[in-house]
């Protein structure tokens, strides 16, 4: 059961324009760096991208925004970004915000295979509008949550530290964030790993992501890993 | 009149004994700097992290250790890390006991505005909604007043909702009020040097002065 | 006439490359043991094992490894653990490509029924109501009459069942059957030396004989 | 934030007659036996008991039965055992057979702050009696799914292989099961573990179920690990 590919490109087989993209990473820590540089050269168009930030102007998704290749964005925390900015306020970019909890369990749910979940998180705001509301004791409490459906995208594309020939991922600390969420929901999903390894070489009780969910993976070349905010002490 | 750290040092009072606290981005982060001794807490933070420790040492950054604001962080000892669905699991199951976040308006039943500003540029709720909605315990910290000197305390709230009837605590550089269950916000300390006519005349919904109210103590 | 490794060796014929199988107790347990050269599938065990191997030597036993029937089991190179809610998550999700379970009774539209008998001490469902639910793609592995004689492939479930329109083929010691959309067994493949006659003989639902029936080939 | 306490005793301290405990475990694998061990001596009764298996006649959740101290069992497989079946028959012991997804997704919801969750699993059989069956479309299908309500016991009980003070569980292989879903699904969560340590000796990627959803934890002072089904390979 070898799931490996070659490279990003050839992980990629079968992406089409109109395509619903779902992208790991919180800011930029965790994006797949190397999938996101064969989608810009690939440069295919009017994508919706699921992911929890939008990158920067030349980093992340800001370079796929940078070639006008999104349509949608699916977000809860944008900006950072001003191209992004630019084509939001001239409507050419769709921006749906959504919160952060809402985004993760609407893919968990793709993985986990429930067709809808339920959370309080919007309740009385703008995001339940045109949702159904449903009110539930649990906790001890009485209280209102809106039914949110799974994201179920053609493509998943998610980083991991190690990941073994048949899709096994361990991700590093907190790269790990949105990853494995993102990997169970897609209906084809690709891991780039920091190091590619044997089965075997995992121990079976560390791994994050089972690579039942994982259709394809190879070792990215490299990784830059920006860093967003660098924020130190003085030794 | 509290500078944000006053504010900051006045919230990190509230921090009790083995809780486990969310830090909102602003004068939220700095309660960390606060945190009476002998008062252990675990510091969450909804991209993944419980024990969430200070800035890393120059040098010592991690690009893949960050915090929910994307700022470089450590790790303490007894620190667990794992994906944003079990993050916000434990916040909607209620696990965190307080969540401390900023605002740009609350209203005297405890609705939150800290999201949009209608006709700017809107970045997004982040996890906000999703705290607001679950949290027990919310303390909003703010400045009292905004820019243009209006009052941030409302009767209801004029931009776009984060979350309902959700705050319970606020605390200001003017002073600290309770959100009371049956609407208004009931004063419960003044800054220092700061008169109940100050707050009063800088709170546009129904302040709730039952006595004397007595300045804080911050030390 | 096939025995149970009869059976479970035809059913290993169903088993293709790169598939993710979850293996019931009894008669789909045996597949394992038959699955062709060459054709590399990864065993699912609903307690939490992908990569299952197989029975661990003597005085190797691991109290902690155990598989969904209760009995010492290894890894396999590639092995990944889970706890239960991923586990019948990725069932729900359909990411396991086929299920191979026994029955009591199926009927010609493909319910299933296969956890209780009433009257007598029922012991639950375990996972098969999860499973049969979920799979794309149920081969059920079962005699095709009871010990009293009365065939299991019927109009309708006589018994409480476990899950509706599900079971897509049935191998018995008989022979090989599809249930179609439409309804009906289709029988595909007769046992060696089998009659057409004795598998409708012993077939109460409506049974599909299209032409020719081959005799099946084993090896 | 040191949750430790002494022994099991102490760790069911506010446990009373008629409340909901649930307890990890597959079969005998991963079950703990301490804690079960001090429910017998405790002798609290009228309890609920979710639990995926009850044991064997003397061993496991077959301990409590023998006593009567269980009021109903909720679990998704019985029998191996001639005390559970003849207090089930002669109608002593209430008996809710659920499907084993249903149960740990129900656990998982109450950790997760779901009030329910939506599966497919007993659509059309009895287990959907008086439930809520919905359409949804999911995966290309349109099918029916039940709405099932999330777990909250007053008590969880699991056993763990590692865990530091704080509460940090790692499981080990298989024993892991239902477990960090029983543990996190608590309003009191009790954790036994094989070996206690200080925080910082956890590789916090690794950890299973975050200290957060544990009350309190102890170190069991000794594991039989009873096996059920021994079954080997000749070498």
């Amino acid at each position: 059961m070898n799931k490996t590919v070659k490279n990003a490109d050839e992980a990629l087989a079968g992406l089409e324009d109109g395509m619903t993209l779902a992208l790991g990473g919180f800011g930029l820590c965790g994006i797949p760096e190397n999938s996101i540089a064969a989608l810009v050269k690939k440069g295919k168009k009017n994508l919706t991208c699921i992911s929890n930030n939008a990158g920067v102007d030349d980093f992340g998704l800001g370079l796929l925004l940078q070639k006008k290749l999104i349509k949608k964005m699916i977000s809860s925390y944008v900006g950072e970004n001003a191209e992004f900015e630019r084509q939001m306020l001239s409507g050419e970019l769709e921006v749906d915000l959504i919160p952060q909890g809402t985004l993760a369990t609407r893919l968990m749910a793709g993985g986990y295979g429930m067709p809808a979940i339920f959370t309080p998180a919007g309740v009385g705001t703008e995001v339940a509008e045109g949702k159904e509301v449903r009110r539930f004791k649990f906790n001890g409490e009485e209280k209102d949550y809106l039914m949110e459906y799974a994201f179920e995208p053609d493509f998943s594309i998610v980083k991991a530290w190690k990941g073994d020939t048949m899709g096994n991922l361990i991700f590093r600390m907190t790269a790990r964030n949105f990853s494995p969420l993102v990997a169970m929901a897609g209906k084809i999903t690709i891991a780039e790993v920091e190091e590619l390894v044997q089965p075997g070489e995992l121990n079976p009780q560390e791994i994050h992501l089972p690579g039942i969910y994982v259709t394809r993976i190879f070792q990215g070349e490299k990784y830059e890993k920006r860093i967003e905010q660098r924020t130190v002490r003085k030794r | 009149m509290l500078d944000k750290n006053g504010i900051a040092k006045r919230i990190a009072k509230e921090i009790k004994d083995g809780y486990y606290v969310n830090l909102g981005i602003g004068i939220p982060t700095l309660c960390a700097n606060y945190i009476p001794q002998g008062v252990n807490v675990v510091l969450q933070s909804e991209n993944g992290i419980l024990g969430m420790g200070p800035f890393p040492f120059e040098g010592d950054e991690d690009a893949d250790l960050i915090n929910a604001g994307k700022q470089t962080v450590t790790l303490l000892p007894g620190a667990a890390i794992f994906d944003s669905a079990l993050s916000f699991g434990m916040i909607r199951a209620q696990k965190v006991n307080l969540t401390i976040l900023g605002a740009m308006e609350v209203s005297e039943n405890g609705d939150i505005a800290n999201w949009k500003i209608p006709g700017k540029m809107v970045k997004g709720m982040g996890g906000a909604m999703d705290l607001v909605a679950s949290a027990k315990n919310i303390i909003v910290a703010m400045q009292h007043v905004n820019k243009a000197g209006e009052s941030k305390l409302l009767p209801s709230c004029t931009l776009p909702i984060t979350g309902l009837r959700c705050v319970k605590k606020i605390v200001t550089e003017l002073g600290v009020l309770d959100v009371l269950p049956e609407g208004g916000f009931k004063l419960l300390e003044r800054a220092p040097g700061i008169s109940v006519e100050h707050i009063q005349n800088a709170t546009a919904g129904k302040l709730i002065v039952d006595g004397e109210i007595p300045e804080m103590i911050l030390d």
